[in-house]
């Protein structure tokens, strides 16, 4: 008899009890299963090259034209922009003006806009 | 009676094995936890990848030198633009060679409607269905007799590669 | 009751054994249930990216001076570890930051302590992560440093452009004959540091005494020498701003992180009086000389024969360490390609 | 306790079986009558919070398909507690977008969606025009999960409209792992440079509440003046509007 009672009886307990913890593990799964935005679409959403590359093609603008900037590839980089970037893009040239320095730059103001990120900037160059 | 509690005890055994595949199941069966796969990582790295190329195809070796790329696409040198992007981007550190495929268009403005033509065309590992993403660059033309589809004005034009693996 | 003992155990037994097999069963469900939420991977990939744009796109820090010139007393006040040449220049990398990067090992014989310094520095994250980071450059050394990649890590690839240093390479150019020689004369090679740091010219051609090394070599000296087999090079001396005494520098002794000097092929110090056949070799270190950026730094060769002596070299003048392709050698941007693995 | 006496033992046998046998028993029940419910509805709870999750993957391959330019996107997910079916924008169930200017309509698109419903909880999940929406089936209310990515851009006043239409050539639906395979075989740049008054005007339903409180929204800045009808509040210069034909090829 206490065989029974002393031995018999943890095996069944055992095997409940490891059924709870399994039923209370499936419940905290359950609850976490949502995971968050993860890295890899924040860094695709996010035009970082996007804007560089635009910034490199506005200052090549700048050499070439200087202040005077050439309406019709003002004009080809907006539209292209739309069409295939999906972002409003605006930019002006200014007449060069002294810094800091001694230097004579051309004020350059870039507006970038996708829905997602604005971005503005007046930079010299 | 010796028997029986034998008997018991392989009960046991058994009932306590059955509760708990039996819970095992009805768990399983309720947590269908299914992320999908994040495709989005193998995305990043290649549009990372084309950018970089790309930017390094504009960067001009010397200060006062014109860019591979601007070079290419100035002077429509599709094989020489496909030669250079596939070296860099399948480049490695160990010395083999990546397995990344690219075709490229060339977009351009022409009397207000944005104009595209097939730069360097998909060879044969394109089927239309592979996961392939998208980089582009700008390259800023000078005036000069270039002739059709490009005329002569200055211009800025977007260069959009397409890059899959194989 | 003995008798009972035993057989009881042999049923125990058969009882305990299917319980046993069944939990090893349900057991081995369970780790299938986790599998959806392990984001490791994800993690990884991250660790990667991020690495891969600290070192392509950013200079490091402190920037000025920068890391690369720290010592290994003054180690612990590097705190960011990137290759670029400068912030405006993302993906253009400078050949003496990525020496000094790649100087790391595990067993303390490099610069750098792998994995402490490179966790610290490149990698963050509190996470202990462990990396293998490797570059190879067109025509050039692949470097890396870290372990063997094993089986799934998280893993980014770049492409860049590695800028090397500059060097003036002076070659039988009548203009340093002099017509008239005499029997001590000198030959100067001028840095006129406000024109090297010209902020119009981009960092990613510039030529920046500060950060990279300046090397002058006359490669056919005999072109300058007087019918004579050789000439004696009394010293080097590195003037400031058009001073007469000359800066404070281990003149006397050879001192590899300052500079390098040699003749005819042959190390020596910059005070050697000694004979020249064929080549002289001048190389200095960055931020080896005090530089500013308005200052103008002379390097003066001074030849000099002992009284009795006929004048033995023509050589004089002036040679100017600018941006004239003549002048001096800038090598072009070479490709490189950075691999970054985490795990 | 070292027990010598034989008639213990058959009493505390039974008794000791019964006591084990009734705990077991109990528990089975107790765990089936209380737990079991409790877990079911945590699980179709979880089905209907992955669905979300997975709709917000659809839309970023949606994403990459029309604003990146990618020809092709195949994402595999696995529809579980409901149904994933493809709404055509032909049928006769699809919402549909009015854009119109000051001089007439711009236009006018039948949108098609992506769309779970819950088999346990009454909740719907949408992917339309490029957004995620939810809502509880037979009731008016909705909410956006995910926003699309129309814009006004104050500095140079451009108002960018996105269009999304969801195409198939056959009925489809699906319960279990599938894979979503889409295209953008063509899509079109309507650019008008003198628009004066935008209207946009939505038709169809469901969904009115989660696009009201988005068009109103400050991102987007309209109003709205007569129900599903919605004015922009600010000067418009440009309005640009881009129609997208997506196919669904598989789901």
């Amino acid at each position: 008899m206490e065989g029974l009672n002393e031995e018999g009886q943890w095996i069944v307990l055992m095997g409940l009890l490891v059924a709870v913890a399994m039923f209370f593990l499936a419940l905290i799964v359950n609850q976490s299963a949502l995971v968050g935005q993860t890295t890899a679409e924040g860094v695709l959403e996010f035009p970082k090259n996007d804007i560089r590359d635009l910034r490199t093609e506005i200052f090549d603008c700048v050499d070439e034209f200087g202040d005077t900037v050439d309406a019709d590839v003002k004009k080809d980089i907006v539209v292209i922009s739309l069409e295939r970037k999906n972002a409003v893009v605006d930019f002006s040239v200014d007449p060069e003006v002294e810094i800091s320095g001694g230097r004579w730059l051309h004020p350059v103001k870039i507006h970038y806009n996708n829905g997602v990120t604005v971005y503005d900037e007046t930079v010299y160059y | 009676m010796v028997n029986d509690t034998g008997q018991l005890y392989t009960m046991e055994g058994v009932a306590a094995g059955l509760i708990m595949l039996l819970t095992a199941y009805i768990v399983i069966s309720t947590t269908s936890v299914y992320t999908p796969g994040d495709t989005h990582i193998t995305d990043m790295q290649l549009e990372q990848l084309g950018s970089d190329v790309l930017a390094m195809m504009d960067t001009p070796d010397t200060e006062t030198g014109v860019s591979d790329l601007e070079v290419f696409v100035d002077h429509n040198n599709a094989t020489g633009f496909e030669a250079t992007f596939l070296d860099y981007c399948n480049a490695t550190t160990g010395g083999a060679v990546d397995s990344l495929h690219m075709s490229a268009t060339i977009y351009y403005q022409d009397g207000d409607e944005v104009k595209e033509y097939l730069f360097v065309p998909a060879d044969d590992s394109w089927t239309g269905r592979e996961s392939a993403v998208r980089a582009t660059r700008w390259v800023q033309l000078d005036e000069r007799s270039r002739g059709p589809p490009l005329d002569d004005r200055a211009r800025a034009v977007l260069v959009e590669v397409l890059i899959w693996r194989d | 009751m003995n008798g009972d003992d035993g057989l009881l155990s042999l049923d125990f037994l058969a009882g305990f054994t299917i319980f046993m097999v069944a939990l090893v069963v349900v057991v081995s469900m369970v780790p299938g249930l986790l599998v959806g939420l392990q984001s490791s991977g994800i993690d990884y990939d991250a660790v990667a990216y991020r690495t891969g744009v600290i070192l392509v796109e950013d200079p490091g820090w402190p920037v000025h001076p920068p890391w690369e010139l720290y010592d290994v007393y003054h180690k612990d006040e590097i705190e960011r570890m990137g290759l670029a040449v400068s912030r405006d220049t993302p993906n253009i990398l400078l050949s003496t930051k990525i020496e000094k990067f790649f100087n790391g090992s595990a067993d303390g014989s490099g610069f750098f302590d792998y994995p402490d310094d490179y966790r610290r520095r490149v990698l963050f994250g509190d996470y202990p992560y462990v990396c293998n980071i490797s570059m190879s450059i067109l025509g050039g050394p692949t470097y890396m440093v870290g372990d063997a990649r094993p089986q799934g890590y998280g893993y980014i690839r770049r492409v860049v452009k590695v800028k090397e240093p500059s060097s003036a390479i002076i070659q039988d150019n009548d203009l340093y004959r002099a017509a008239v020689p005499s029997n001590r004369t000198q030959f100067t090679v001028r840095l006129n540091c406000s024109e090297l740091l010209d902020p119009s010219i981009s960092p990613a051609y510039r030529i920046d005494p500060r950060i990279e090394r300046i090397s002058v070599k006359i490669a056919n000296f005999s072109y300058y020498l007087n019918s004579s087999p050789y000439a004696t090079l009394k010293n080097v001396r590195f003037h400031k701003n058009y001073a007469t005494g000359s800066l404070p520098f281990p003149y006397t002794s050879i001192s590899p992180e300052k500079y390098r000097f040699q003749i005819d092929g042959v190390d020596t110090t910059l005070t050697p009086n000694a004979h020249v056949n064929s080549t002289l070799y001048l190389m200095l270190q960055p931020a080896s000389l005090p530089i500013d950026p308005n200052s103008v730094i002379d390097i003066v060769f001074t030849f000099e024969e002992p009284a009795p002596d006929p004048p033995r070299t023509t050589i004089s003048g002036l040679h100017l360490y600018d941006y004239n392709a003549t002048n001096v050698t800038r090598p072009d941007l070479t490709f490189g390609v950075l691999e970054v693995a985490v795990w | 306790m070292r027990v010598t006496m034989d008639n213990d033992r058959a009493v505390s046998e039974s008794i000791g079986f019964i006591l084990i046998l009734g705990l077991v028993v109990g528990s089975i029940g107790l765990v089936t009558l209380y737990g079991y419910p409790v877990l079911l509805k945590e699980q179709s709870t979880t089905d209907v919070r992955n669905m979300e999750r997975a709709m917000i993957v659809v839309q970023n391959d949606l994403k990459s398909l029309c604003y990146k330019n990618v020809p092709y996107k195949e994402t595999s997910l696995q529809v579980s507690g409901g149904t994933l079916e493809v709404i055509n924008a032909s049928s006769a169930a699809a919402e549909k977008f009015r854009v119109s200017n000051a001089t007439g309509v711009v236009a006018e698109v039948k949108l098609g969606r992506l769309e779970y419903r819950s088999d346990r909880e009454n909740y719907v999940i949408t992917l339309e025009n490029g957004a995620v929406m939810k809502r509880q089936a037979d009731q008016t209310g909705s909410v956006m999960l995910a926003e699309p990515r129309w814009f006004y851009d104050p500095p140079t006043r451009t108002f960018v409209v996105y269009l999304i239409t969801f195409n198939t050539t056959e009925y489809m639906s699906k319960t279990g792992v599938g894979a979503v395979k889409m295209s953008l075989p063509q899509k079109v740049t309507l650019v008008d440079d003198d628009p004066g008054t935008v209207t946009v005007e939505y038709t169809g339903g469901d969904y009115s509440t989660a696009w009201r409180n988005y068009l109103t929204s400050p991102s987007v800045g309209m109003a709205e003046t007569d129900p599903n009808t919605y004015e922009n509040t600010t000067p418009v210069d440009r309005l640009v509007v881009k129609v997208y034909d997506v196919w669904v090829h598989d789901i």
